[in-house]
């Protein structure tokens, strides 16, 4: 299972899910609506490394974070 | 030599403390930003999210940044509530030279407030509401809204 | 807001001072900047000759350009002798916006090199040695030379 | 009579001159070979304001000095 964390402003519960990549987790992900526009401008981590490319692979206990726009200061 | 504190920042205590660490240390030069909640749109203060995880590594590669001009960094920032006129960033590098230390501070500044994994939100009427219209997506951002 | 002092400043203490002047006044970004003496080339310390009447029409031309951006200039330095790793300037911007802050902080440091009436000696072998290769004439110079 | 002051590391004491330009005052200096180093690289203020032209008139007690290079911080 890979584990995925909505971070700061998104108000969504952790999602526990069987995925193999993160194409498939934005498959999953786009069937929420109240998702469009966070997944629109958000950035993607796994295990708390950010991404830039959907070709990553996921293997079990993985996690993956949203970090919708950020303003610290 | 990052420091997460709940709620507003003593700066006075954390510009003496940073100035005290490195005052044998040979920096000619220490330039310290400090922010602070301004009175504006009603608000009666902002509140902050960190992800610590990724701002400890943020602030690792920018450490690094700074070691390669032979500066340093050092950075605190509230967590939770910050009321107004209460600060909630301090943030400073120490350099032997001062255009380092003044293109530096200027870089590295911007680069938080564009990247750094905190989120603000703002305190009014009792409600906590996120600075969307203030917020940057983070570079790469948008790879899950694709359409596929 | 111009501070003249005999030998090294107690920066933590003037730090802590401007930050707490300002704290109700709205302003969102204070960037201090503190010189202090570095060890090189063997000196023991730094001194510097002040001449104030100059000194402060200057600083009151700076606080005018501070005031036109929405901001204000603070002002520290040492006079006379300044020991290693003792500190002899401090000055500061506070501004509403961090993006003057960041500009005005290194447009004022640059300026203050150049054309404040100050003027440096290494303490070096008990003597006192002008620091001649590092400073700069002041714009306008040299009318008395000019041949005739 | 005009008093002539010179600032920071320019060695020399005070001159009490009696003369009505800056000039004037730079015959007098040029006089000085120590001088002539500082001659080119000062800058001059009269009454505590610099100014950069020689075409200025001087009047009994005006104060007129010389500023050398420079290095506050």
């Amino acid at each position: 299972m890979v584990r995925v964390e909505f971070l700061g402003p998104i108000q969504k519960e952790p999602l526990e899910l069987d995925i193999t990549n993160l194409s498939q987790l934005a498959d999953v992900l786009q069937q929420d609506e109240t998702m469009t526009e966070w997944l629109q401008n958000s950035a993607v981590a796994i295990n708390d490394t950010l991404t830039s490319s959907l070709n990553v692979e996921l293997k079990d206990g993985d996690k993956v974070s949203l970090l919708p726009p950020v303003c610290g200061g | 030599m990052l420091y997460l504190y709940d709620g507003g920042l003593k700066v006075a205590d954390i510009l003496k403390e940073w100035y005290e660490q490195e005052l044998e240390n040979n920096y000619g030069a220490y330039i310290p930003f400090v922010g602070t909640v301004r009175s504006e749109d009603g608000i009666d203060g902002l509140s902050f999210d960190i992800y610590e995880p990724i701002l400890e590594s943020w602030f690792d590669s920018w450490q690094e940044k700074a070691k390669a001009k032979g500066a340093i960094l050092k950075m605190a920032h509230a967590r939770g509530d910050v009321m107004l006129h209460e600060s909630s960033y301090v943030s400073a590098v120490f350099s032997p030279k001062r255009r380092v230390a003044l293109e530096f501070i200027d870089e590295f500044v911007e680069a938080f407030k564009a990247s750094a994994p905190i989120w603000k939100y703002d305190l009014k009427d009792g409600k906590r509401i996120y600075a969307k219209d203030r917020s940057t997506a983070i570079e790469g951002s948008g790879i899950l809204g694709e359409k596929r």
